[in-house]
């Protein structure tokens, strides 16, 4: 018998539990071609903020072992160009649509939130917290536990669309963070956005990235998700989105045992556009020669 | 665009530090434009995780080939591959060039892998025109005699002069304008180094004749998904992004901010 | 003109700055066969502690994407047996040793400073406050502040040796971390040890360490690494050693161009044993071509 | 111990999943003892960073060979290595098999790898004596000529019967030893799975007799220094660590404390 491999994100209902990575998809389009949209879990589209931006200059990412590092800055049309754009395109589809969300203040969080609180189509909001380029004065809203209470706080209160906050690797105690989010009144945590990185040009004695630093992504950064997802489960009731270095049914399998409740498959696929289809499928392949009839009984049975 | 398996039917080095790599991939084969490139996962180096974008050389029937140069780890990795085995290709992809305008002259100015980038164009043109190849030796200059057995006039041109005129390819295209540029409308199709668009897109500019340009920028998705590989176009009296992978590689030299390309 | 590599990390004069990163070049005896020890700029042992230990049980290790997964659980023969068995054979060699010390208890760092103070032939100690298994009640000495604080006062207060307090990667501000080992006195910092991490397996559905979790080295951790001596480099006037998947001397030079004083081999030695004495002659032949006269016209020279 | 470029000889499937790779390495041959091992980096596999490590299966003045089986990654990409590239090894490395004691006759036992791993045991005890190999099937019998040429008498036993007599290895064992074991004062040489180790010394040690037994613990650096591959072995009334690529892989079976072996 096939397994049942639907999940529910927060009220986000999913028909099976693999979601693309915010930024690493587009906006849908680019990748349609070339896969069904409509057998995604959920599509989660790159960040979106308040007015149109423009991002980073070149370069813009570079290639490390097993990995990628990007520092693309978060372009992008805005919440009128993304909805205008892009959202018929992406209502055609009978697959939930995340927006990934993003501000430069609190209160522009709050209003992004509230702006798509009323647009069609949309199943809920992921909010970019851990944006390595991102500040409100000297802190950071994903690496300073007051401000992210405050920012989740503002969001929740704009919005009754399910909410997701993404939470920052780079921190010493995510299970806080985790706890937080979830006090805050967030439907799910999603973790973890690239890790904080930098590679350098011995030949000009620079950064690569024009924005210096850069979020490592891609299968380097998997073994230091799969700790954190594991902790984080631990710490909430609520579900957890897991990603970082997903590449294949093995790897997405990984983060379901250690307790998180959906995937995203992020850099893999600018490698195999078809990554996320083919995790989707392997889970349910894998589940079936178990004998494992749902999702649901598989995810978080670590024995640990 | 699709996601194919090709099969290597055949690989050997041609010359200098270049190789020719010819493969069947009907699916991408059949749809190939000139100008569109394809996006290689390198087998055998799990390491560096991104695939490699190279043009579309040749395409026929159910093959099609890419010439390249062994430039770092994924071009060198790739030369292992042999007759038989199996690679992931993504393609054709961006857009290409634009057939030749009714009534000018198609002038092709290439360098380096721009060589085989143009055989599409060449051989798929109706017009038959000149071509500039410039390089900094004999070694790099490809597909001299492909070129002219499509009808094609080539002129040479190398740094060290050991092929050709010795000087720049815009040495030879300046000295053929003067010659000979007036009397024909020429519409540029250039794919080369930064340097060799610039210096093309700038004579284009100045004698106002049509210009194709094809960029090389690095690329992560080849999709437009990453934005890791756009460049700065015209877009009013301000500037837009474009992605190379998409909108491009071959633009409208008009429309490229040559003075911010990287 | 051979370029000048010798570097003075904290009162420890080396010939070259390349030394070995703890735990990765055994005491000195097991590589003895296949490096000349006195090629090393200087080397830095497994962690000790007062009395002998038997670490975790197996599996100890699993290899990862471009990295390795270890959760050795500090064995080793307690001071006595190490300076016993190994200093009569470090002592033959014109190399510093430093000694990586670790405690259970701020007293025990303490009392492990204080026996070595009065060793001969030690060169200085590098204090272990991040190995993922050690606590002192909750808090973990390296990820938080004040316990570190504590440790490094306590065992400053118990050595003339040159100190270098080894930071913990999981912070989210680590020129904090930098700074206050500065101010606690210490003579050089180090860092990164190895990422906090897990890997499982998918049959047993067990992590696959003993210790369910384990600490990522190798490549796949450079780009952090970088990013993160690069920050320290900036905090504090104090020598840093960095570390953190060096395999070539290109990596190394990445490292002191951000500005390290000196750079630690760690994972890479397992290899290739060579691969030390090969980043130290590197190191010498990029600066030589570059006509850079002296190392420490290198270090920190990133222009950003 | 020394770290070798070697170059690649000979390279092929020998039979079932099993690739006999030969190489020149004049320098870690030439101290090559039976049971030692020699630790690998496998070319071309840049993202898996270990060596791996491999019993020297035979050493003939300048050159040595492994016989390795497809399990992993690495023995899969490791047979894309080709006669004159080359690989680095580092090697001879551990503690092998001492000689036979006098007095005593030599009995081997050996499953998968195990059989090459003996080899030399075979090869260079002046006292040739009997072999018990076994296996699940014909497949993963190896080498039974070539240890009969040798003037060994060799018993096969497979799981499924496919070859020699049915069952496991030691039921021809015991067989053997009910039979001829009293006239001969057996020594054990023992290199295989886990199981056929611990039941080779169980019965050892029953029957008083020694035994040297060779471990196969997953190992990091394979010269001792990360403590990766330890077991525990007896030490007093308690126990300490050992490490197998150093003082190991054999061991006298009577120091490892078997219940505790992974
Ligand atoms: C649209 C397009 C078409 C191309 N067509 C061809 C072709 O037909 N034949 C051919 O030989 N090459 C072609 N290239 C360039 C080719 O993609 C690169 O040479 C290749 O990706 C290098 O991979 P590598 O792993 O060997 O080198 P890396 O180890 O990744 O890099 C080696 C060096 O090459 C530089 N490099 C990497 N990628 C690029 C790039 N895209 N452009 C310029 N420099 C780069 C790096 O910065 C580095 O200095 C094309 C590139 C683009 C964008
Ligand atoms: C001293 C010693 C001598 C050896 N001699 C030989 C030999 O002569 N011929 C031979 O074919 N093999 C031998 N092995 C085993 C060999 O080292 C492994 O098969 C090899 O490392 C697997 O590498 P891989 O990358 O292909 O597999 P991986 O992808 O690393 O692993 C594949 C599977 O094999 C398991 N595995 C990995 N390493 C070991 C190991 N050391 N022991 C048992 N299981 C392991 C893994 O857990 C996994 O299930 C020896 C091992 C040791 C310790
Ligand atoms: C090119 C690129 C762009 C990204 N853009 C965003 C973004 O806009 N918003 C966001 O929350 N995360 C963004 N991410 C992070 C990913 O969504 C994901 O968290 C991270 O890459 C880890 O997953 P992976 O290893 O599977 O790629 C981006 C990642 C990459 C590689
Ligand atoms: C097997 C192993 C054992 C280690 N043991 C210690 C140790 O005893 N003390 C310590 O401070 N760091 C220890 N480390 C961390 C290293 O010294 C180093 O900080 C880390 O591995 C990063 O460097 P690398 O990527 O070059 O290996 C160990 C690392 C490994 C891989
Ligand atoms: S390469 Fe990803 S957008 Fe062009
Ligand atoms: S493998 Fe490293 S100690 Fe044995």
């Amino acid at each position: 018998m096939k397994p049942d491999l639907s999940t529910n994100i927060g009220g986000i209902r999913m028909k099976n539990p693999v979601m693309t990575a915010s930024g690493t998809f587009g906006y849908g389009p680019e990748y349609a071609d070339l896969v069904d949209i409509n057998q995604l879990g959920a599509i989660v589209v790159k960040g979106i903020c308040l007015h149109p931006t423009k991002g980073n200059e070149l370069p813009r990412t570079t290639e490390v072992a097993s990995g990628l590092l990007n520092a693309i800055g978060l372009p992008g049309p805005g919440v009128d160009g993304f909805v205008r754009e892009y959202m018929p395109f992406l209502r055609t589809y009978d697959t939930p649509v995340v927006v990934n969300i993003w501000g430069k203040t609190i209160e522009e969080y709050a209003e992004v939130a509230a702006r798509f609180d009323s647009v069609p189509g949309i199943a809920g909001l992921e909010v970019n917290v851990s944006c390595p380029n991102i500040k409100e004065g000297s802190a950071v809203f994903g690496t300073d536990i007051k401000m992210f209470e405050r920012v989740v706080k503002a969001i929740r209160s704009a919005t009754r669309l399910p909410l997701i906050p993404k939470l920052a690797p780079n921190v010493s105690d995510i299970a806080e963070y985790a706890r937080c989010a979830e006090a805050c009144g967030a439907d799910a945590i999603s973790l973890i956005n690239s890790f904080p990185s930098l590679a350098v040009n011995l030949d000009t004695r620079r950064p690569i990235l024009a924005n210096k630093t850069g979020g490592l992504s891609g299968p380097a950064i998997k073994p230091i998700a799969l700790r954190l997802v594991w902790l984080a489960a631990q710490a909430v009731e609520i579900p957890v989105v897991a990603m970082g270095g997903i590449s294949c049914a093995r790897d997405a399998l990984e983060f379901l045992l250690v307790g998180a409740s959906a995937v995203a498959v992020g850099t893999a696929s600018f490698v195999y556009p078809d990554t996320a289809l083919r995790v989707a499928a392997g889970i349910g392949d894998f589940l079936e020669k178990e004998g494992i009839a749902s999702l649901s009984d598989w995810v978080g049975s670590i024995k640990a | 665009m699709q996601l194919e398996q090709a099969t290597v039917i055949a690989h050997a080095p041609i010359q200098g530090s270049y190789n020719l790599l010819q493969m069947r991939a009907p699916g991408v084969a059949a749809r190939v434009q000139p100008g569109q490139f394809i996006h290689v996962k390198v087998p055998y180096l799990e390491e560096c995780i991104l695939r490699r974008p190279f043009s579309i050389f040749r395409a026929d029937g159910e093959s099609l080939s890419i010439l390249y140069k062994d430039v770092g780890k994924g071009t060198r990795t790739l030369q292992y591959l042999e007759p038989g085995e199996s690679l992931s290709i993504l393609g054709p992809l961006g857009h290409g060039f634009p057939e030749v305008s009714a009534g000018h002259f198609p002038v092709l100015i290439a360098g380096g892998y721009g060589m085989a980038a143009l055989y599409l164009v060449a051989q798929r043109s109706p017009v038959k025109g000149v071509a500039f190849f410039g390089g900094r030796s004999a070694q790099d200059i490809l597909c001299v005699p492909e070129f002219e057995a499509l009808g094609w006039k080539v002129l040479v041109t190398t740094e060290d002069g050991s092929l050709g005129q010795r000087g720049l390819v815009t040495d030879a295209l300046d000295a053929w304008w003067a010659r000979e540029g007036s009397a024909h409308s020429p519409e540029l199709f250039v794919c080369g180094p930064g340097g060799m668009l610039k210096a093309a897109a700038r004579r284009a500019e100045e004698r106002n004749c049509p210009a194709w340009t094809s960029v090389d920028n690095n690329m992560g998705c080849g999709v437009g998904a990453c934005l890791t590989c756009v460049l700065k176009v015209k877009d009013g009296e301000s500037w837009t992004w474009a992605r190379a992978c998409r909108e491009g590689p071959v633009f409208n030299s008009r429309d490229i901010l040559w003075e911010e390309l990287a």
